[in-house]
C-alpha cells in the first residue's frame, strides 16, 4: 500500500490500461498537457495517436469517441461534468441508445471521465454534479469513487467494461490522499463498500460525501450512537441488497448526495427502501442533499449548498429521536 | 469512364431494390401491417446507391431517419431490413429499432438514426478508430439539408479535417427538411460551398445520376483510403414522396408545387441509369426488366419472410441492454 | 364548456395569448405548416415574424429563444422532447441557471413544448420522456397536464409566467377530447388536481397516466375499494401538501410515472413521503413508473415498457395486502 | 478617418480601465483575496474596448470566460465588477456570479459566460428580439478561437444569416485555446474565412490597434443597424498572461515559445494606441499618463469598495432563482 493522491491514482489507472491494451486512447482539452492533472506524461510515454487534444467540440468529440468505440477502439474521454451540456445529445441518443435500438449489434467500451470541479468558487456554469441525470436514462453505467484506491480500481475496471461508463471525479477530493494497494486490482461495479459497520442508523453517502459522513459517524461514536456508512460506489448498477440489508440492520436510514436534491441519487435509494424496505424502516429516511439552488460564486453562500459533517450529524439525530 | 459494366449493373440492381422496397413499404405501411414513422427513400436512390457502390464491404457507413436506402445500397439484407419494419425477432435489430434503426455491423452499417445530424460525429469517430488502427477503412455519412445547419455537422468536418481523417461527408440535399425549404434556411447557395470553411473539397453532383454520384465518392474514397483526408459532397436530388409515412397527425400544407414535384419525377434516376445502359450497350432492355422483376419478387418475398417472423417474447424486453450485463433496476 | 381535443386546446391557449401579448413569438420547426398540430392558422393571424420556421439547430434557435427573452420578448419554443438533447446546454446552462447567475438581473419569460411521442413505434430515439431530469436541475419550472382543459390553463399560465418553462405534452393523449371552459381561464402552477377522493389509498400519477390511473380506480372500486387519484399538473412547483395531506387519510401511496423508474419524479415524490409522510404511511410505496429499458420499436414489446391500468390496479392491491 | 478625439481618448480610458483591473486582479488574487478562476484579458484591450467604443449604450453584448474586459470597455461599473470577483452584495451579481459570469443589463450587458460557445446563441436571440420589436438595438457576442468550433457558433452565425439579423460575431483570436493552438484545431486559415460558409462579410483585423477594431466594427454595426444583417469579425490578438488564475492544480507545459511572446508583448494595445494618440496630436504624453494614473486610482478605490463590501447573508442563497417565485423545494 502507498499513501496516493486521488489524480495520481487516476493517472496510474491510465497508464495502466494503456500498457495493457493497444486499443485504448484518450481525448480530450488540453490533456497532453495535463490541464487536471490525471493525464500526466501519457503524450510521452503513448505518442499523438493514443492522447488526442481535441477542438472544443464536446458534442463532435464526444461522438467521435462513440464511433471509434464500435469498430474496435476503446476510447476514453476527458471533460468536465459541465461541458457534458454541450455534447448531450451524442452521449443520450447514441451511447446510451444505440446497443439497445440496433437489438445488440452495437457494442461501445467508451467511458467518459467528468470532473465534477464543485466546491472552490467555481460558479454555477461548472459545478454540476449531474450523475442523477444520466441514472434517469438507461444504458450508460455510473462510477463515483470517494477515495484514491476505488478511483484506480473502478477507472480500471470502466475501461474493461463493454459499455458507456460516466465516470464521475468528485473535485472536492482530487487531492485527497489515501492508501493504493501496490499490486494490480480492480474495484467491481455493484458492490458497495461497507465503509464502517454500525447499528444505529444507516448512512449511504455518495462520492466526496463519504468523508463528510466518516467524520459525522466519528463525532456520533462519541456522543454513542454508531452509524453504518456505506459507499455505494457504482450508481448504474446500485448494490440494492447491500443498502436495504443494512437497513434492515439498523432501521434508520441517512441519504448523502452531493447532487441538487430533486430526483437526486439520494431520492432514488429513498424510493426503493420505501418500497423494499419499508418494513425494516422505524423512522422517517433522512435526505442530505444540496440545496435546490444553481451554486453561488460567493465563498459566504457556497458552503451552505452541500451536505456536511454538520447536517449529517443532525439528520442521523432526526432519525433517532422519531 | 472508370466505372466497369458490373458495376454499373449492380447499381441499377441495387436501385431497383430500394425502389421497390419504398414501394412495397408505402403499401404495407398503408394497409396498417406495421406502426412507426418510414421516410421513403423513392427518387433519391441514386445518391445512397451510386455512393456506396464505391465502397468496400469493411467501410463504414451511418444514415440518418430517411434509412431504408442506405443499408441496402450498402448491400443489407431485404429480408432483415422488411421484417425490423415489421417489428419482427428475424429483423435487423430484431425488433427493436425498426424503420429509423436500420444497422448491420457486419458489413459497416454502423446504423441509422432518428436525431437528425447525430450520426455525424459517430462516423467521424469511425474513421478516426480506422486511422488510430493503422487499417485504410473509409467512413461515409449520409445526412440532409437540413442537417447540415447542425452544429454536429459543423464540429465533425472540422475534427475531420485538422485530423485528416478518412470520412466524407455526404449530403443528401433533397431541397427540403420536411415542409422547410433548404434556400430558407441554409445561409449559403450550395452545402458543399461549406467545405471552403473546413479546408477540405467540397463538391456538388448531380443526385439523380448514380454514376456522377459513384465518381465523385470514388474519388473521395481513394483521397480518404490514401490518406488525403475528409472530403464534403453534396447530392442534389429530391424525394418523389411525401417526408414520411405514419404520422398519422401530421397536416401539411403545399411547401412544394405540383410543377416542382412533376418536373423532378422526369428526371428518375432509375430511368436516367438504364437509359445510360441501354444506349451505351451494357445491358438491354430487357435485362434491365429482369432486374427489376427479379428484385421486386424479392422484396414480395422479403414481406413474407417478415409476416411469418415472430414477435419477440416479453423476456427480450430486457435483452440487448448491455455487453456485460448488470441487475436490471 | 366545448369537447375539445387536446391539441386543439393549446391551440387556443397560443392564439388567445398572441392576440393579448403582442410581446409573444413562436418558433420551432415546421410550425408555419402545423406539422404537431398545435400551431395551427398561426402564420395567417400573426404572419411570419411571430411565427418563424426555424433551421435544423436546437441548440441555436434555443439559445436565440433565451436572448430574445432577455431583451422583453416572450418566445414559446416548439420541440420535442428528444430534440431536446441537442440543446440541452442552452436549456441547463442558460435558460436555468442565468437568473440566479446573474444576482436576478436577467428575466427570462420563455416556454419550450416538448412533445413526448412515446407510445406508437417511435422507437428509442423519439420516445423521451425527461421531466425528471429536467426537476434535478433547479431554475425550470415544469408542467406535464393530463388533459385537455389543464393543457390550455397551464399553456396559458407557462406563457405569462416569468421564469422558463418547459411543458411537457404527452404524445398518447395529443387526440384526447375533453370539456374546455368556454370563458378564458389560467390553471395555476403548483396546485395539484384531485382527480377523484377516495379513502383506501393515494394514486399520484403523472400526465398520460393520470387516465391509466382513473381506469384503474373505477375497477377497483368495483372491487369496493376506493381511491384517490392525485395529478400534480405541475412538477416544478409541486404541490406537496396535496399529496401529504391524501397519504395522511388513505395511509397508501402508488405512484404512476411514464418516465424511467430510476430517478423518476415517482422516486422523487416517494422520497418526500418517505420523510415527511412517514408516520402516515401504512404500507410500503409502490413505484409503477416505465422500465429501465430504451423503448423498443416492436409493439409486442414497447407496451409491456409503460404503466397502464392493470399495473397500477395491482400496485394498489399490494400497497392494502400488505 | 470616421472617429472623432473623444471616442479616441475614450478608447484609452477603457483600455487603462481593463489593465489595471486585471493588474489588480492578479496581484489581490495571488494574494488569496477571492477564490475561483479569472481569466486576464492583458493584451487583448484593444478588441473589446475598440469594438464597444463603436456601441451605443442601448446595443447589446454577451461575452465569455475572459470576462472582465468585455463589461468595462462598455462603460461597465469598475467598483460593481470588483465586488463581484470579491463575492460581496454590492457586486454586480451579489457575489453570486464571480469573475466568469459578470452582467450589467441596465446598459445592455447581458452577461458573461463560463460554458465556451454558449453566449453566442444567447446573443444572436437579442438581436431577433431587436427586429420582431422593431428597435434598432444592435447586438454583439465576443467569443474565441477555441470557441469557434463549436456547433453553437455555426447554429448561430446560420440563423443569424437567413433572418438578416443585427448581430456582429466577434472572434477574439487570441491564438490558444487554453494549451492548444488555433492552428492545430481550426481547420481554415483565418477563422473569419468561415464568414463565406454563411453569406456574411468576414472581416480579419490587427487586434491589437484599438481604432482597427472601432472602424471594423462600427462598419459592421452600421450595417447591422440600417437591417443589412450579420457581420464576423476576427480580431487577431494574444494574451500577455497565463490562461487563469486559480485553478491551483492546473500544471502547463511549454505551449508557447518565450520568444512568441514577447514578439507579441512588444505589440501592446494601450502602446500603440498611445503613439497614435500623441504623434497625431490627439492627446499629449502627460495627457495619457494623466489617464493611466486617474483610471489606476479608480481601480485602487474599486479594490476599496470591493473589501468594504459584506458578504451575502444566509438567507440570500434562496433568492434570485424565481421571477416569478415558488416554494423552495
Ligand atoms: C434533432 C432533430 N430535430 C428535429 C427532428 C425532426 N425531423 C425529422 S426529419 C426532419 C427533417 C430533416 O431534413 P433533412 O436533414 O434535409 O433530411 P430529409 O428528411 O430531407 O431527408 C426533422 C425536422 C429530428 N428527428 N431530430
Ligand atoms: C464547453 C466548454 N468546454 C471547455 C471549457 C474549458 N475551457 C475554458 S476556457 C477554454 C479555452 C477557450 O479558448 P478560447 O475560446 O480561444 O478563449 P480564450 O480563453 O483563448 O480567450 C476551455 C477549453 C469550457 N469552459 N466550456
Ligand atoms: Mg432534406
Ligand atoms: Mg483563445
Amino acid at each position: 500500500m502507498t499513501q496516493t493522491v486521488f489524480a495520481e491514482a487516476l493517472n496510474q489507472a491510465h497508464v495502466e490500461e494503456m500498457r495493457r491494451d493497444e486499443s485504448v486512447f484518450i481525448m480530450g482539452e488540453d490533456i497532453r498537457r495535463a490541464v487536471y492533472g490525471a493525464t500526466a506524461n501519457l503524450l510521452s510515454e503513448f505518442g499523438e495517436e493514443r492522447v488526442l487534444d481535441t477542438p472544443l467540440s464536446e458534442n463532435g468529440f464526444f461522438g467521435a469517441a462513440i464511433g471509434a468505440s464500435l469498430v474496435g477502439s476503446r476510447p476514453i474521454v476527458e471533460t468536465l461534468t459541465s461541458f457534458m451540456w454541450v455534447g448531450m445529445d451524442q452521449l443520450i441518443s447514441q451511447a446510451a441508445k444505440m446497443r439497445y435500438m440496433f437489438g445488440g449489434q452495437a457494442t461501445l467500451p467508451v467511458v467518459y471521465r467528468a470532473l465534477m470541479m464543485y466546491g472552490g468558487g467555481a460558479a454555477a456554469h461548472h459545478s454540476d454534479r449531474s450523475y442523477p441525470m444520466f441514472m434517469n436514462m438507461p444504458g450508460i453505467k455510473i462510477a463515483v469513487p470517494s477515495n484514491p484506491a476505488d478511483a484506480k480500481g473502478l477507472l480500471k475496471t470502466s475501461i474493461r467494461d463493454d459499455d458507456p461508463v460516466i465516470f464521475f471525479e468528485d473535485g472536492t477530493i482530487s487531492g485527497m490522499r489515501g492508501e493504493v494497494p501496490d499490486e494490480e486490482y480492480l474495484t467491481p461495479f455493484g458492490e458497495a463498500n461497507i465503509v464502517k459497520e454500525g447499528n444505529d442508523c444507516t448512512i449511504v453517502a455518495i462520492g466526496g460525501a463519504v468523508n463528510h459522513a466518516i467524520s459525522a459517524a466519528e463525532s456520533l461514536t462519541k456522543e454513542g450512537i454508531s452509524v453504518e456508512v456505506i459507499d455505494p460506489r457504482t450508481l448504474v448498477p446500485l448494490d440494492k441488497s447491500s443498502i436495504l440489508d443494512s437497513v434492515e440492520k439498523t432501521g434508520r436510514l441517512v441519504l448523502v448526495d452531493p447532487a441538487h436534491k430533486v430526483c437526486s441519487a439520494a431520492s432514488e435509494i429513498a424510493s426503493i427502501v420505501a418500497e423494499e424496505g419499508f418494513w425494516s424502516l422505524q423512522a422517517p429516511i433522512q435526505k442530505v442533499a444540496s440545496e435546490q439552488v444553481h451554486i453561488p460564486f460567493t465563498p459566504a453562500l457556497e458552503k451552505l449548498v452541500y451536505p456536511d459533517a454538520i447536517k449529517i450529524s443532525n439528520a442521523v439525530k432526526k432519525t433517532l429521536e422519531d | 469512364m472508370n466505372i466497369d459494366q458490373d458495376t454499373l449493373k449492380l447499381i441499377l440492381r441495387r436501385m431497383w431494390i430500394v425502389r421497390h422496397f419504398e414501394v412495397k413499404v408505402m403499401e404495407v405501411h398503408s394497409a396498417g401491417e406495421f406502426a412507426g414513422a418510414a421516410h421513403p427513400y423513392i427518387g433519391e436512390e441514386a445518391v445512397a446507391v451510386g455512393a456506396c457502390a464505391a465502397l468496400r464491404d469493411t467501410d463504414y457507413i451511418a444514415g440518418n431517419h430517411r434509412s431504408h436506402g442506405h443499408p441496402l445500397a450498402k448491400g443489407g439484407s431485404v429480408n432483415k431490413a422488411m421484417a425490423e419494419l415489421y417489428g419482427r425477432v428475424d429483423g435487423y435489430c430484431k425488433g427493436k429499432g425498426g424503420s429509423m434503426h436500420l444497422a448491420d455491423f457486419s458489413i459497416g452499417i454502423l446504423g441509422e438514426s432518428g436525431i437528425v445530424g447525430s450520426s455525424v460525429p459517430v462516423a467521424t469517430g469511425a474513421a478516426l478508430a480506422s486511422k488510430i488502427q493503422g487499417k485504410d477503412f473509409v467512413s461515409l455519412v449520409f445526412f440532409g439539408d437540413g442537417a447540415s445547419n447542425q452544429g454536429a455537422c459543423h464540429e465533425s468536418m472540422n475534427l475531420a479535417s485538422v485530423w485528416n481523417l478518412p470520412v466524407i461527408f455526404l449530403c443528401e440535399n433533397n431541397q427540403f427538411a420536411v415542409t422547410t425549404s433548404y434556400e430558407e434556411t441554409v445561409a449559403v447557395d450550395h452545402i458543399s460551398d461549406r467545405a471552403s470553411a473546413y479546408n477540405m473539397p467540397g463538391v456538388l453532383v448531380d443526385g439523380q445520376d448514380a454514376i456522377a454520384m459513384y465518381e465523385a465518392t470514388k474519388a473521395a474514397v481513394d483521397r480518404a483510403r490514401s490518406g488525403e483526408g475528409p472530403t464534403l459532397i453534396e447530392g442534389l436530388t429530391y424525394r418523389f414522396e411525401e417526408h414520411s409515412l405514419g404520422l398519422g397527425r401530421v397536416r401539411r400544407g403545399e411547401y412544394r408545387s405540383e410543377e416542382q414535384i412533376d418536373e423532378w419525377r422526369k428526371r428518375d434516376p432509375i430511368v436516367i441509369h438504364e437509359e445510360y445502359l441501354i444506349s451505351h450497350e451494357i445491358a438491354s432492355r430487357q435485362e434491365c426488366d429482369a432486374i427489376s422483376s427479379e428484385t421486386e419478387k424479392m422484396v414480395e418475398e422479403a414481406v413474407d419472410f417478415a409476416r411469418n417472423s415472430p414477435f419477440p417474447e416479453p423476456e427480450e424486453l430486457f435483452e440487448d441492454m448491455w455487453a456485460n450485463p448488470i441487475q436490471q433496476p
